[in-house]
């Protein structure tokens, strides 16, 4: 008696096996995520009854075919991810899915952190959530206006220098939060050195590490999936929501602070979304307002970090040395 | 005392099964952290049968996560041997012990 | 005699099969560490089955565990854990040879011995290639701790390059050497699984086509094949009319003392009583079949 | 002469033929305002479109924006759609409930203490007996009905959400003192015969959907392929088929569940085997039912409320399949109930104790999640009632010493059926012989909570506080047991 469901798991690099899930996850109207690393599929006669990807540490593309659900088979699906997950040393975990799976995630262990819109929802299986909005919480500065700016800094340029200067003098605080995920050139050890070196002029900030729950691989998957140019907009509202609903709180939080995006589509777009969210009235918390700062230009065009790449990449280490602070270029000069 | 070289994973989130982790901890201790959905009324037995079971095995140092899907006395046994022995790297338990 | 019509197969990876099986009465549970267990959890489900054996609810159900090779890493750790929890029966899987039944039983005693269990674990052979079915009759007879052999057909069909179908023709000549083999061993003889659980009407068919070459019994995939199955071994009301007389004859005979049991003017020998016995027995289980 | 008038002055007649629509209002604020209903009324609901309902929410909806606060709604039952109310709780809009039964969220936040005033759970007859004796007196009855005339006939078996019959509202539309009659397909006078009748019906709202078809009979009729339920099923057959009860002429009910379904189909078999038909099918009507109608096995149904779109079709089209009242079907108050004239009931369970008493409202965590329904008033009146359960849940025991919540004394219950073993009441010595001949083996209900204790261990007493968060009605009107707030 052989079993009548039998369960794999492979990587990316099975591509005749990823086109299988990707037709699968087609036929029940989902999109395969280009970030998946590792999948577990489930046949049943030769027939794909069911799929699941891990990336990083997210669970994601969880689906079943129709005729199989409701029978308490998505606990055995989950069971072959979270396998997956331990085997590569993963415990701390994510589920990035549709709201309507909830109470079957809640059943493997996992709690709702925020859902948008009633079509997706992230999830977490430790209390991570809790302890870094506590440690948040003891950071936390009196004051009318709380301001907060998250940046990537990729790397620390005048422009991200501007941004804070301006911020900051309209703040009686000024959170800064440094993206941690690293999905480009410069390491976040790195850039974090890079922006508190360059702002250390400035008395009335306070430099976060940035975390899962902050433009990370959980709440916004698509912000590092770039080169796709098609940023999933209820990825960005699903992290502007867990920033409006659960971290702003904890530090007052009162505006958030961008610089007009000239360049980059993706955060053009997600600057678009944030006026509407934190600010939206109805919302289940106090409303942030948001305030857009005109970008520094220097020789009439905007400095971004993606023209430093450009630049660095093509040697010309002049014109660089016009739109970075000295420590950046003294990093940059000296790492080459 | 047999002790845990990695950590480890049993069982299944199926109702009626538990998934147990173990993973191994400085400190002397047996640490559990349980989830259940029949903790209500039997949350305390079943956290002193892991307690007893892992004893047993004449283990130390180790934290045992275990989700449990309503799983009888035996199950959470078997599953929790299993965790083990795989994270102590035995291929054969004391069967005497068990 | 023990009824043993139908041998229930419990994958020993599968927790919720493993707590419920024995509600279904089966006349015999069989766990399954072999080709239902993923090679990732040989393990854990060898623990399962060894704490399910030693649990209460399986103290009055004749239980069997088919285990892994010997020639496989898991084999030999299969036996020390299901000999030690006291199984009733252990199926050797894929046997082809006289000598796996020994090497087997080799093993077995050597684990009895070092725990001094003193009852004796059956064998139950299952036949599963050309050279198996051909080596049957001398398979059958080769120990006195195997109490049947079983036809594993999914492995049979491949190793003779065919594949099951419903009518069986491909299964014609292995099943009449197993019963042959095991009728001349006396012991018992068990057809294989019926996969397809929702075709009701072809379980049936395929059980009342064994039923009537002489089988005992069968091996089963799903608890809801039992009561069908049981139904279908029931024996009919002149069956069990038949049954009784001729107990009674017995009976009767004893009383006065005679040696020879008459019936109806002819005589009675005492397997044609046994096998009186064991329909009442069979009634007494499954009830009286409605024709 | 002078101070007698003319006969009927005053009334002229009416021929503008408008006019003759005139109940049809065009929003359910008009309805309301018509009603003359204040704060700290009672309002009620039915519960045919289970959780398929859509009439409760939009109503509440409109009442709370009206402002009304203090009310008290009396739905014959609650489904978990009905979650929703939560909030009108919270703010005072209802503040106190009349219902069969409370599940999901709803019932978990009433068991955490929600309510001021304990939620009333009464039985399907118990109901009707509570509004006949004046505890229960409906101010405005919001009836959703799937089709309607303009004068307000309405019935349940046609349009788009047919739900079948509409045995429980026929008593609020007879006994409110204000009926709004909502619906969604408009038909031609006269929409006969009529569940609800125009003598009944104040003012009707169209609404564009009072409920959704594909959650109206979900689930319902499947044919389970659960073995544990199977062989449940195998057995309480067994049981009915040598109860002494099983002859020409017999009549039963059945619920929904799995092995309930299964019951009737086993027992269908033996009916033709032995050339029995039974009188009359009973309660809540499935499609399984529906087909021994039509097969010649049963030659009537009685259906309070129909659980699937075949019942529902059924009820319309089969002259044998007749809707009844909730007054004729279990109020032990009325002058007929049929519950009389039942011999055999097969009934769920969540707990059965040690003196077969059951509770089918709260949950192994002590939660409000189940409805009492037709549960005691069957098993009252029924020559045998057979509760069905396995014998546990995973590791949740159902035979316990104590029930946590008594909806059904043991005093009425017959025999119990697990898949570990039957147990017959003591006091039906005939009957444990009669199973024992036919080779059912029967034992204690003590050897199977031991065995249950066994298997899963003694489970540790759930916590509570001293606050009542409901009351169990028992059919009579009295209080057969309370349910206490969860100590958190």
């Amino acid at each position: 008696m052989k079993p009548a469901i039998s369960f794999s798991q492979f990587d990316n690099t099975n591509t005749r096996r990823v086109k299988k899930v990707e037709h699968f996850l087609d036929s029940v109207d989902l999109e395969l995520s280009p970030d998946i690393e590792v999948y577990v599929s489930a046949r049943e006669d030769n027939k794909m009854i069911a799929c699941g990807g891990l990336s990083g540490n997210v669970l994601k593309c969880i689906a079943i075919s129709p005729e199989k659900r409701g029978e308490g088979f998505v606990l055995s699906v989950m069971t072959q991810l979270l396998n997956a997950a331990n085997d590569r040393g993963r415990k701390e975990l994510f589920i990035f899915s549709t709201p309507k799976n909830r109470t079957f995630f809640e059943e493997c262990g996992f709690r709702l952190i925020e859902e948008c819109d009633e079509k997706i929802m992230l999830m977490e299986n430790t209390q991570n959530l809790e302890k870094y909005k506590n440690s948040l919480s003891e950071l936390k500065k009196d004051g009318e206006v709380i301001g907060s700016i998250v940046m990537n800094a990729n790397p620390f340029t005048l422009g991200h220098r501007y941004l804070v200067e301006s911020a900051a003098s309209q703040s009686d605080h000024l959170h800064i939060f440094v993206v941690r995920e690293d999905a480009s050139e410069f390491k976040f050890e790195d850039r974090i050195a890079l922006i508190k070196s360059g702002l250390s002029h400035i008395e009335n900030i306070t430099i976060h590490e940035g975390s899962d729950y902050i433009i990370s691989k959980a709440t916004f998957p698509t912000y590092f999936i770039k080169d796709k140019g098609d940023v999933n907009e209820l990825h960005a509202k699903l992290d502007l929501n867990i920033y409006r609903n659960h971290l702003a709180p904890k530090l007052g939080i009162t505006h958030r602070f961008v610089g007009t995006e000239p360049y980059c589509t993706v955060t053009n777009n997600y600057n678009k979304n944030m006026k509407n969210i934190l600010e939206d009235k109805n919302g289940s918390s106090n409303i942030i307002k948001v305030i857009e700062i005109q970008r520094v230009e220097y020789d009439n065009k905007a400095i971004s970090a993606s023209r430093v790449r450009a630049l660095l990449k093509d040697k010309n280490y002049e014109e660089l040395s016009n739109i970075v602070p000295d420590t950046t270029f003294e990093f940059l000069t000296k790492t080459k | 005392m047999s002790v845990l070289k990695k950590s480890a994973y049993a069982g299944t989130l199926e109702s009626s099964d538990a998934y147990i982790q173990v993973s191994p901890i400085e400190e002397d201790d047996i640490k559990i952290v349980l989830e259940s959905s029949v903790k209500e009324i039997y949350g305390d037995a079943i956290e002193e049968l892991v307690r007893e079971t892992i004893q047993d095995m004449n283990v130390n140092n180790v934290l045992v996560n275990v989700q449990d899907k309503g799983a009888l006395d035996f199950v959470i046994k078997a599953r929790l041997q299993a965790a083990i022995l795989r994270a102590c790297e035995m291929e054969q338990p004391e069967w005497e012990v068990l | 005699m023990k009824l043993r019509r139908s041998m229930l197969f419990v994958p020993g990876s599968n927790t919720a099969m493993v707590c419920n099986a024995f509600i279904y009465k089966p006349d015999t549970v069989m766990f399954d560490l072999e080709d239902s267990v993923a090679l990732s959890e040989k393990d854990s489900a060898r623990l399962m089955v060894f704490h399910a054996l030693n649990h209460f609810v399986y103290k009055d159900v004749e239980t069997a565990v088919r285990v892994n090779p010997l020639d496989s890493p898991y084999g030999l750790l299969d036996l020390e854990a299901v000999v030690r929890a006291g199984v009733d029966i252990v199926r050797l899987p894929k046997t082809d040879t006289v000598d796996d039944v020994l090497e087997m039983q080799a093993a077995i005693e050597k684990i009895e011995n070092e725990i001094g269990r003193t009852k004796k674990t059956k064998l139950l052979a299952a036949i599963e290639s050309a050279l198996g079915v051909v080596s049957a009759v001398d398979i059958a007879r080769c120990s006195d701790r195997l109490m049947g052999i079983a036809l594993g057909a999914e492995d049979f069909v491949r190793d003779l390059h065919t594949q099951r179908t419903k009518q069986g023709a491909e299964l014609m000549a292995a099943r009449s050497q197993i019963l042959l083999a095991a009728r001349a061993a006396k012991i018992h003889a068990f057809d294989s699984i019926f996969s397809d659980v929702k075709d009701k009407e072809g379980f049936l068919a395929e059980v009342n086509y064994i039923k009537g070459l002489g089988f005992d019994g069968k091996s089963l995939v799903n608890p809801n094949q039992i009561s069908t199955l049981h139904e279908a071994f029931a024996p009919s009301i002149e069956d069990v009319d038949w049954a009784i007389e001729v107990t009674e004859a017995a009976k009767e005979a004893q009383e006065q003392g005679l040696g020879v049991v008459s019936l109806d003017g002819r005589m009675v020998d005492a397997p044609i009583i046994a096998r009186a016995q064991w329909t009442l027995e069979l009634a007494q289980a499954s009830g009286i079949r409605r024709d | 002469m002078k101070n007698i008038k003319k006969p009927f002055a005053g009334i002229s007649k009416n021929v503008n033929v408008d006019n003759r629509s005139s109940k049809i209002l065009d929003s359910i604020e008009s309805a309301i305002k018509n009603s003359g209903l204040k704060d700290g009324m009672t309002i009620s609901f039915h519960h045919a479109f289970r959780g398929g309902d859509k009439v409760l929410n939009i109503v509440m909806d409109v009442l709370a924006k009206m402002g009304y606060k203090d009310l008290c709604v009396a739905s014959s039952s609650l489904a978990s759609v009905h979650d929703e109310i939560i909030k009108h709780i919270e703010n005072g809009v209802v503040t106190q409930i009349y219902t069969s039964g409370l599940r999901s969220k709803l019932g978990e936040a009433v068991s955490n203490g929600l309510m001021e005033k304990p939620v009333q759970i009464h039985t399907h007859g118990g109901r009707v007996h509570l509004i006949k004796s004046g505890e229960l007196n409906i101010d405005v009855a919001f009836l959703g009905v799937p089709c309607i005339d303009r004068l307000g006939n309405a019935s349940g078996y046609k349009g788009r959400s047919q739900c079948g019959s509409l045995g429980y509202a026929m008593i609020d539309a007879q006994y409110a003192k204000h009926v709004i009659a909502i619906s969604e397909t408009l038909e031609d006078y006269p929409n006969m015969p009529a569940s609800i009748s125009q003598d009944q019906v104040d003012s009707i709202v169209m609404f564009d959907e009072v409920g959704d078809p594909s959650k109206i009979g979900e689930g319902a009729t499947r044919m389970t392929t659960n073995p544990k339920e199977l062989l449940l099923a195998r057995r309480t057959s067994k049981v009915i088929e040598n109860s002494g009860l099983f002859k020409d002429g017999f009549s039963i009910q059945t619920g929904t569940g799995g092995a309930s379904l299964a019951t009737t189909i086993f027992l269908s078999e033996k009916m033709k085997e032995q050339g029995i038909t039974a009188s009359f099918g009973l309660g809540g009507i499935t499609g399984t039912m529906v087909s021994m109608l039509k097969q010649g096995l049963i030659k009537k149904l009685l259906d309070v409320q129909s659980f699937d779109e075949f019942a529902a079709k059924s009820l319309g089209e089969n002259p044998n399949h007749i809707e009844i009242s909730a007054n004729e079907y279990a109020n032990p108050s009325s002058k007929g109930t049929a519950i009389k004239q039942l011999d055999v009931v097969v009934l769920s369970a969540l707990e059965i104790d040690k003196d077969f008493n059951v509770n089918v409202i709260t949950g192994s965590k002590g939660l409000l999640r189940g409805a009492s329904g037709g549960h005691s008033d069957t098993a009252a009146e029924a020559k045998l009632s057979i509760i069905v359960a396995p014998l546990t849940r995973g590791r949740i025991p159902t035979i316990r010493t104590r029930v946590n919540t008594i909806v059904t004394p043991g005093d009425s219950v017959d025999v119990v059926v697990t898949d570990q073993g039957i147990a017959v009441h003591p006091r039906n010595v005939e009957l444990k012989k009669r199973l024992i001949d036919a080779g059912l083996t029967i034992v204690d209900i003590e050897e199977l909570h031991e065995r249950a204790i066994n298997l899963c261990g003694q489970p540790t007493a759930i916590k509570h506080t001293d606050k009542v968060v409901a009351q169990i009605r028992y059919r009579d009107g009295s209080i057969i047991d309370e349910v206490k707030q969860l100590l958190k």
